[in-house]
């Protein structure tokens, strides 16, 4: 049974319509791919499910229930990663990280600790982020959202300012969080390594772009 | 991973305790809001004359004056950093009443300098010729008066967020908003001066301010809101 | 000509182990006049004939009012040295005459006040002298918290030193402005200091309180400046052996 | 490709130009600070007395206060996107005079704040009671001062580039600087509505704008190249 | 004989000694690929020399001349291109390519025409900005960096956002550089498919790095 369905989405930026009635459906523990040329609607697509952005039309099903617009259940139990970390310059790591996942959840410090131990971010925890290089921050933002416990992660480009250690960190903290059950999109152009029956891609924009 | 969700209370004391701690990051900023206030004061005896009896006439105005103008230079700041750096989205993306976060940040801002902002008046009102008698009004009065304007500037703020999207206008509007605080509470502030009974703009001003609660964290939210999108 | 002066004078390690040295000659002599002075002020001076006691106060006032100024001097000429031939002890230098400056303005407003009480009824006269001497404790702070908003202590030390110097050019403008401001207010100018014919036993204490502030002054800012210079150099590894 | 390299005239002309065509796009921006000239001028007649002889005194120093704090808050935006969005790292690494993109800027910023305010003046002045006989005293009073607060304000901006939140602390660093303007402006303008002759303050205005313009944009590029760093 | 020569740089970050001592050499026609774990010091190295950043010490020679600190005919020669594209939101892409050239040297509107055209940003060249995708902000930001004529190329991850077209864009950008004999130096873990006589890769961090 599918997880997540989307169906009948219709989105409109400006005045070109993007998504044209576009639907598909993520059993769970799969991850679907979401590929296509630039400005085709990758990261449109991740921010209305993401209820960021408010779309012409939408019929989301996610575990078996209609999802309405702004349903706190549903947002519970999903994490966006965007292009923008959310971390403040002046807190540390641990600081960002407890307070990103303290909005959702409760959380211990080790439960902290752990995180950015698993992310490679231990040595400089205690820097301030100001101080952390790109990928080091996007390392950070990693932690968060592998400690929020959300079962959906929508993930745009999570792979950026990686190194090639961190593109792998980002792939098998997908596939951990898949074989626990959890459901991925991510817009990424990067091989996330995953077994085909564990992912899907979803191309968009051949047809859907009008401009 | 036990997931214990965080309750809308936890959230809001969770906003408002960070905003907090990043003002205590840098102690300077706390001080900030205290000397603008003075430097501000400072400059309408040095734009009008330094005869005390004079400048009692225009002290209230000064302190509105000062207290607005601290309040939109802080404020601004305090919405944008969260929009640019994703705080914002995260903040919607949580599933956490965006409501009570948005309370939380105004009042973070009001703690950070409305109040500052009070506390100082006495010690500027000394420096205007205000009487001592006088203080224990202005100090009601600016209380009051300060609660909504962070209210209103936080609409502002997040309006400010979504400007390109035609919200000129409103972002326009948040000013004159304020222009019934600031009528209300110079009268308040002259009557306490004057000696006399400053009931009825206290009045009005703590009904400015019940609607302010009671509205802006909406508004603030919603404007937030489409300033995202 | 030889520069080697000029470098060693640059090298932290140098300047820590001078700064040691001097403090005890500066401070020995600071607090010799200041209580000889205190004692010819406060106990052999005659009363004011006009003021009575209260004018004595003058002997705090008038010293610390004089340094507040005289230290910006030498904060903004430290911070061009700084900037100019790209010296970091220079930068320590201004960094640690910012907080003693910032003090001995507050000293000149708060005894100013204190003695405006008596003498005015009043605790704040907008008075030429006492607008400017607030304006220079804001330019004070605002050197303070421009050093405190900068993380980065290289980018702290350059942004500080053009503020700096942007406000020792502004200084003598402001204190014109000023007094020009005021004198055509006529404001019931209470403050009649311009006394030539100020007898010698209350004169003397004076110059000898200003010196004594003056060493005091040169005192405290390198203690200040040795404590700047551990924290900065405190990767270096000259600091071990210096702390050993 | 052939490469003729831009001349530093060229490059300044297109960073005003570029600057002007950005506000045009966004007219909020240019509303705001003349709605709070406004309002900060119009709460003195509405919190302090309507009776135009005695606004008629305040106004000069209104008029000044009003007009230095409404340059202040559009400075904030003079540098702040830029440095947001990487354009001031592209003129570091343009290798074009930092000086003269710096003087550009500011140029900008006073055609954007500082003359309009002065053009909207005279407007305000008839609600303070001041005679249409002084607005052109006070006009040319008001150009020079505005002038010379945006060189300081530029000066400013750059200083506070890498403070977060520097609103507030960048208004702690320029009023303190702009109180010579304010005292001559305020003065000159007084001279206006008494019909005196204002030649000595406005010889002082012209004095403070002439090193102003030469001192304030070297000021302001160092202040810059260490803000980016 | 080398275009570019970089001897004894060091570089400190907060109290850490970054670069200690780095020296390299760049022919005329040739890419550095400058490689390295996340955090090791890329983009400080790219700021350095591009003036942003000042060093240590640092010996700089740019075509057999010494380069002094702040050398205005160094910055003509050269272009850098970092995580922030300096675009302006509610400028169209051919207003910001226009400017940004522009302000180095003379451009005519066909020329900005013809480099949006090269960079497949011809579509959508008279959109703002704010409406665009990452990824066309960053094929706009491509088109400044080509068309300012620059000799020296210094790249900050050029390929983030990018999809796979934008990638070989890229890198075919770089070649005909290359070609041209111009010198490019880049930040990026993507393979620029370039022969091998033309490509060094400049390895840093494995030592420079105390945290
Ligand atoms: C907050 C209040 C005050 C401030 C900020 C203040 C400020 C100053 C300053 C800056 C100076 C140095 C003068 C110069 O060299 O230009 C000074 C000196 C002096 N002040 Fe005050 N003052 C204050 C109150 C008073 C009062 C109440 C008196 C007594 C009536 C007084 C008497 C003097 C005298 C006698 C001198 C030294 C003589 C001289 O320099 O001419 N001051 N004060
Ligand atoms: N402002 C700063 N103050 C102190 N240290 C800093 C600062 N900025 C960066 N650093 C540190 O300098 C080091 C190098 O940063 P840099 O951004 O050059 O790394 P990078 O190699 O580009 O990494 P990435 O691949 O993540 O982009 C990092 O370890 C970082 O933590
Ligand atoms: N605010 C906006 N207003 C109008 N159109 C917009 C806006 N934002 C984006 N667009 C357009 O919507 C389309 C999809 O943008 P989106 O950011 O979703 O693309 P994407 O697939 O994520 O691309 P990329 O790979 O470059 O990140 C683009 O063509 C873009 O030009
Ligand atoms: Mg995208
Ligand atoms: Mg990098």
């Amino acid at each position: 049974m599918s997880e997540l369905s989307v169906k009948n989405l219709h989105v409109f930026r400006g005045e070109r319509h993007l998504l044209r009635g576009l639907g598909f459906e993520v059993p769970a523990g799969c991850c679907l791919q979401v590929v296509g040329a630039n400005g085709t609607g990758k990261t449109t697509l991740l921010r209305v499910l993401a209820g960021l952005l408010e779309p012409e039309s939408l019929e989301l099903t996610f575990r078996g229930q209609r999802i309405p617009p702004r349903d706190p259940d549903y947002h519970a139990n999903l994490s966006y990663l965007g292009h923008d970390p959310a971390l403040k310059s002046d807190f540390t790591s641990a600081e960002n990280v407890s307070f990103n996942v303290g909005l959702r959840r409760r959380v211990a410090s080790e439960d902290v600790q752990s995180a950015l131990i698993r992310v490679g971010a231990a040595k400089f925890s205690d820097r301030p982020v100001r101080a952390l290089s790109a990928g080091q921050r996007r390392r950070v933002a990693l932690a968060s959202l592998w400690l929020t416990g959300a079962s959906l992660w929508l993930l745009d480009e999570p792979a950026t300012n990686l190194d090639v250690a961190g593109q792998g960190l980002v792939a098998s903290l997908i596939q951990e969080h898949l074989a626990d059950g959890g459901l991925v999109m991510a817009a990424t152009h990067q091989d996330l390594g995953l077994p085909p029956n564990q992912c899907a891609t979803l191309e968009i924009g051949a047809r859907g772009v009008s401009a | 991973m036990t997931a214990i969700r965080t309750s809308t209370i936890a959230a809001a004391w969770l906003v408002l305790e960070r905003d907090l701690r990043l003002a205590v990051r840098r102690p300077a900023q706390l001080i900030q809001p205290l000397v603008f206030f003075a430097v501000v004061t400072l400059l309408f005896p040095l734009g009008y004359t330094p005869e005390l009896g004079k400048l009692r006439a225009i002290a209230p105005g000064v302190l509105w004056v000062a207290a607005l103008l601290a309040s939109m230079l802080a404020l601004e700041s305090l919405f944008r950093e969260d929009a640019a750096d994703g705080t914002l989205e995260q903040f919607v993306v949580s599933g956490q009443p965006l409501v009570g976060l948005m309370a939380a940040k105004t009042l973070a801002h009001w703690l950070l300098t409305g109040l500052p902002l009070t506390l100082m008046a006495p010690l500027l009102g000394i420096a205007l010729g205000v009487p001592v008698v006088a203080m224990p009004g202005i100090l009601v009065a600016l209380m009051l008066g300060t609660i909504t304007l962070s209210l209103i500037g936080a609409v502002g703020a997040g309006l400010t967020l979504g400007v390109r999207r035609g919200g000129v206008l409103l972002s326009l509007l948040t000013l004159p908003l304020a222009v019934p605080v600031l009528i209300f509470g110079a009268r308040a502030t002259e009557l306490a001066i004057l000696g006399e009974s400053q009931i009825g703009p206290l009045y009005l001003l703590s009904a400015l301010a019940v609607l302010g609660i009671t509205l802006a964290p909406l508004a603030a939210a919603a404007a937030v809101r489409i300033g995202l999108e | 000509m030889n520069w080697t002066w000029f470098h060693r004078l640059g090298s932290p390690p140098h300047i820590y182990r001078i700064a040691g040295t001097l403090t005890p000659w500066f401070a020995w002599p600071a607090g010799l006049l200041i209580a000889a002075a205190l004692y010819g002020g406060l106990v052999l001076a005659p009363p004011d004939y006009q003021q009575g006691e209260g004018f004595r106060i003058l002997y705090v006032h008038a010293p610390s009012a004089w340094l507040a100024v005289m230290i910006y001097g030498v904060m903004a000429s430290a911070a061009a040295v700084g900037l100019i031939w790209r010296m970091k002890v220079a930068h320590a230098v201004a960094a640690s005459c910012a907080g003693v400056g910032a003090w001995f303005t507050a000293v000149s407003l708060l005894t100013g006040m204190l003695w405006g009480k008596p003498m005015w009824g009043t605790y704040w006269v907008w008075d030429p002298r006492l607008t400017a001497q607030l304006i220079l404790l804001f330019l004070y702070l605002g050197y303070m918290g421009l050093r405190a908003g900068i993380d980065d202590l290289g980018r702290a030390d350059k942004a500080s030193a053009v503020l700096a110097i942007v406000g020792v050019v502004n200084i003598p403008i402001i204190r014109y402005s000023v007094e020009w401001w005021n004198s055509i207010h006529q404001a019931p100018s209470v403050m009649k200091m311009d006394r030539p014919s100020m007898p010698f036993d209350m004169l003397a204490p004076l110059l000898m309180m200003l010196l004594g502030f003056t060493l005091y002054f040169a005192a405290v800012m390198l203690v200040r400046l040795r404590a700047e210079i551990l924290r900065r150099e405190r990767t270096a590894s000259w600091i071990r052996e210096v702390l050993r």
